[in-house]
């Protein structure tokens, strides 16, 4: 691969999102990364050298939910909502009762959002703001952690 | 027996324990602040749950976040490690009401050896030796002085909930010690919010040796010899080894058979630690109990044989004790070093990322640590990054290959006390043996 | 006293030696060939000396280099570690023509042991069962078949000058005899410049059981207990472990005085190891002897607590052994498995780059390695990157000890045979110890 | 890969809002990274990595050398006279007799230019080719490793 190709390389890159590039062949190895979040390329160095691979299943379950939603991009306007606390994720006060949001509602700011069951308390989660519902990230009775995204919004 | 084992900690305790379970066959569930994410307890665990932000009181201390980590993993048992949330009864009892196997001793036997009033009385009435002194909290200068002249100088004044060297001081003579008294007082007020203090003797050079035992739901008690944890800074321990250089097989049985009444006394059904002073007469007296898995427990694992973790989850989980005393042997030398991310000359923290890691190996040495290559210290928690323990024939091969081990573990990128404990395996007091708690203070490394 | 040892090795046994030599006050010179100067035993002797290009011949085996290491840097002993010139009479003999100490038994010692037929000679001397076989060479088809039918088929057809599979060949049925005989003659001849080759008893789904000795130069001799080293692909040791599930201890007992006999009828004095096979009733025959220590002595020190490579030095210092037969006693079980730069399934080697690297750790655990990150594993030599041991109480314990670490145990960039142990570990033969020489060609992973 | 690609590659990157540029071949390697973070550590992390450190002191005494030599730059024509084998260096056949060889002379090909000695053999050697004794490194009496650089010379 002579600076020829890797121009050419690096211009159909330039026209596209993509962030990171990575390619390898028997001769040679091109690794190219495009802003300035130098995260991705810190996790990359202790998940080599730290022993996640060892038990990649079995981090599932709980712990990818976070990043996961984390990363999905926001409209302008719009924001996440997280749980405060570690627990059980409800939409409704109870199973046969409605909701307390669907997708479209808007609510307003002190209005409860959902339930986050705690040793068996309740805690309401309220909207701090006035705001439209874009997403329910979480499915009802859904384990959540703290910090998890429990909704997408959009301020008004 | 247990299926799925919430660990409430972190760092190399966390490993520990996720080991045991491995080997055992319990699931695990690590918790994590959210600064920890990266953390190797959470890459090991089987299923790993974020609790909260870095703040250990929102996050590692915080029960409720913790309970309901175990709610949604559907675990049936939580381990507390050391520190954090490991001696604190409310929580044991939370466990217990949320139908959660606390693994530890009973919210009794925590509220009854943690107070050092109530743990003197509960011992004395076993027949354990305890320093002469008050039984019961000092209230004013007067009685302080009063107390100092019946049991004559030197004396120490203690906060009665403290620990770790916060809200002690060392009296020499009478005059000084309404003042002394006064600054435990605030001081203990400041580190543990209780200005309680006691009064008692204060011995001269003495050693701190401690007993592990070990006992189960079925009554059975016993010990696994001694730890000479002498080697400390500013009542910190920095360096274990067992067994104690100057213990005779008779004093031994001493120690060991006072220990073994101080956990009957109480029906103690976990495995624990009796701390005592040894004088430079061979006479022992009881300092206190703690009522968790230590820091140092490792150096005990090496010449007994035993993993002493695994015996703590059994045990918890209603199984009888694998071992009657007539078991325990005690084989060849074991120290270590506690590796911590300081400034190796004046112990300041040294967060930072570690760019460079490289571990001992070999016959006789095992490492027990969370850090890995790349991986950042975190200035949030304690500066403990590794214990770097060593198994040999004798006292000295001991120290030569912990010399050496030493040697060959390379740490990049931040500052550690493998300097520091080089020094000391090098230095002629402490392979000589000449040590106590007085050691560092004394000599010039 | 020895002062300072040359190593003529690389890899892991370089740095066991070098521990050992470290642990002992005594200093240390790495020779190492000009791909090897970034090598871990370069790095971690007290000194270094380049001998020699890529190739073993110019290097690692070549002897005048080594010599002239030696005595440039004024060493006076020279330790062989396994393989290369360990077993090379001739280069005992040089050591001791220029005053160094050989690390190892005498030139005499090796002839003798060395070529299987006088080994066989003088073992049965000594009362040590062999297979009923030839002792001598067996020079023409028609004699090869007339002794097959003597001893009764199965047979085996081994190279006298052999080992480690090459030249051997089993024979079923008398009709297959000669074209076996000549295959074996050319294997021998192609492999070892000697087409001799002698035929024995095949005896079916025997362990590979082999006891390791330690002597002195004043006549003492002891053994350390046996390894059980059955799991062999190609008649490549993979694991190892010890104790040996189905010896009782009066068969220890036994073949270990077999093992004295015959190492005492070579006035031998140093470590050793006489290999047996044991059949399925039990009964043993000797196979051959080691002179030399050996890739797995681990999994024995961790068993019996002793550092056999300090013995070894010591005793080629002319010290008296400081253990009787007396002080031997076999604590728990230990598991060591060979860790190469091999595919998994394929076993073809993958030398290159290791990028991430990470050793487990915790009690019981122990890694003999002499890679480290970022460290190229070159194609010119042997493909074992790591050891990897563990100890426990029972083979049980170990088992899942030994699962956990293997887990734990990150080697970035290249292949391993990492996985290929976990499966040998979850497998439910080996769990029950149905293990036997034929265990991985009849087993399917 | 020469000066001008790379100074062409660095060229082709800072028009670029790459953070990032990776590429290896057989022979080379290279790494871009703009920006102020301290990461390019993150490329010697293998030298730090190993207990390099661990035993410095002690590696001087004899390994140091060949490096050492090896490193100084040549002149055009000139060339480097590695030792064969390990030994001790001798400059002259005894200490009474005068050297084979000193600065500025001009020796033949096949000329003995010094010895190393090993197990007590005298080992001459000779020059190759026909050239001029530009620098004697090695003192006499002085221990080589193989590969140890004796002569610089200057090829007639």
């Amino acid at each position: 691969m002579d600076i020829k190709d890797i121009k050419a390389l690096v211009k159909l890159i330039m026209d596209t999102d993509i962030s990171e590039f990575e390619m390898e062949t028997d001769e040679d190895r091109v690794f190219i990364k495009r802003g300035s979040q130098q995260e991705i390329i810190h996790v990359a160095a202790p998940v080599t050298a730290a022993p996640a691979p060892a038990s990649p299943a079995s981090q599932q379950i709980i712990s990818d939910a976070p990043s996961a939603n984390a990363e999905t991009p926001l409209g302008d306007k719009q924001e996440r909502v997280t749980s405060p606390i570690v627990g059980t994720f409800y939409i409704a006060p109870s199973p046969e009762s409605d909701p307390y949001v669907r997708v479209g509602d808007v609510v307003d700011a002190g209005q409860t959002m959902c339930i986050v069951e705690a040793m068996k308390l309740m805690n309401e989660i309220e909207s701090e703001y006035k705001c439209k519902i874009v997403e329910i990230v979480k499915a009802n009775a859904e384990p959540v952690e703290f910090g998890d995204v429990l909704f997408i919004v959009e301020k008004i | 027996m247990i299926h799925k084992v919430v660990i409430a900690n972190r760092g190399e305790i966390a490993l520990r324990i996720i080991r045991a379970c491995k080997e055992l066959g319990i699931k695990t569930v690590a918790v994590h602040s959210d600064v920890d994410s990266e953390a190797l307890h959470v890459k090991l665990a089987d299923q790993s749950v974020c609790i909260g932000p870095a703040a250990s009181a929102d996050s590692y201390l915080n029960m409720k976040a913790i309970i309901s980590a175990a709610e949604i993993t559907d675990a049936d048992a939580i381990h507390p490690g050391y520190g954090f949330l490991s001696e604190n009864a409310e929580f044991a009892e939370i466990c217990q009401n949320c139908g959660l196997t606390f693994i530890g001793p009973t919210a009794e036997n925590m509220r009854l050896m943690g107070d050092k009033i109530s743990a003197r009385q509960t011992v004395t009435k076993a027949g354990v030796p305890i320093l002469p002194g008050t039984t019961n909290a000092v209230t004013s200068a007067e009685e302080a002085v009063r107390i100092a002249e019946e049991i004559g100088c030197p004396v120490i004044i203690k906060a009665t909930a403290g620990g770790g060297g916060r809200g002690m001081k060392i009296v020499h003579s009478l005059t000084s010690v309404p003042n002394a008294f006064a600054a435990a007082r605030s001081e203990a007020k400041a580190g543990f919010g209780n200005p309680e203090v006691y009064i008692e003797k204060y011995c001269e050079r003495p050693r701190h040796v401690e007993i592990q035992i070990m006992a189960d739901k079925h009554g059975n008690v016993i010990h696994l010899g001694e730890r000479d944890c002498s080697i400390q800074r500013r009542h910190q321990k920095l360096i274990e080894e067992a067994p104690c250089s100057v213990l005779t097989d008779e004093l031994r049985k001493e120690m060991g058979d006072c220990a073994v009444a101080a956990a009957k006394a109480v029906n103690y059904s976990s495995v624990g630690t009796i701390e005592f002073l040894l004088d430079s007469d061979n006479k022992f007296y009881f300092m206190e109990m703690n009522t968790r898995i230590q820091v140092e427990h490792p150096v005990t694992e090496m010449v007994t044989g035993i993993d002493i973790v695994k015996e703590q989850i059994l045990a918890a989980a209603g199984k009888p004790l694998r071992y009657t005393q007539a078991d325990i042997k005690i084989t060849g030398h074991a120290i270590e070093c506690r590796i911590n991310a300081e400034d190796p000359d004046k112990f300041t923290p040294c967060p930072g990322k570690i760019d460079g890691y490289h571990t001992p190996g070999g016959l006789g040495v095992r490492v027990d640590s969370a850090i890995y290559d790349q991986y950042k210290v975190l200035p949030y928690y304690d500066s403990l990054i590794a214990k770097l323990i060593v198994h040999a024939e004798n006292r000295e091969e001991a120290i030569r290959r912990m010399d050496r081990a030493l040697e060959e573990y390379i740490i990049e990128g931040i500052k550690t006390t493998i300097p520091f404990h080089r020094k000391v395996m090098n230095n002629k007091d402490f392979i000589e043996g000449n040590i106590d708690t007085g050691f560092l203070e004394r000599i010039k490394l």
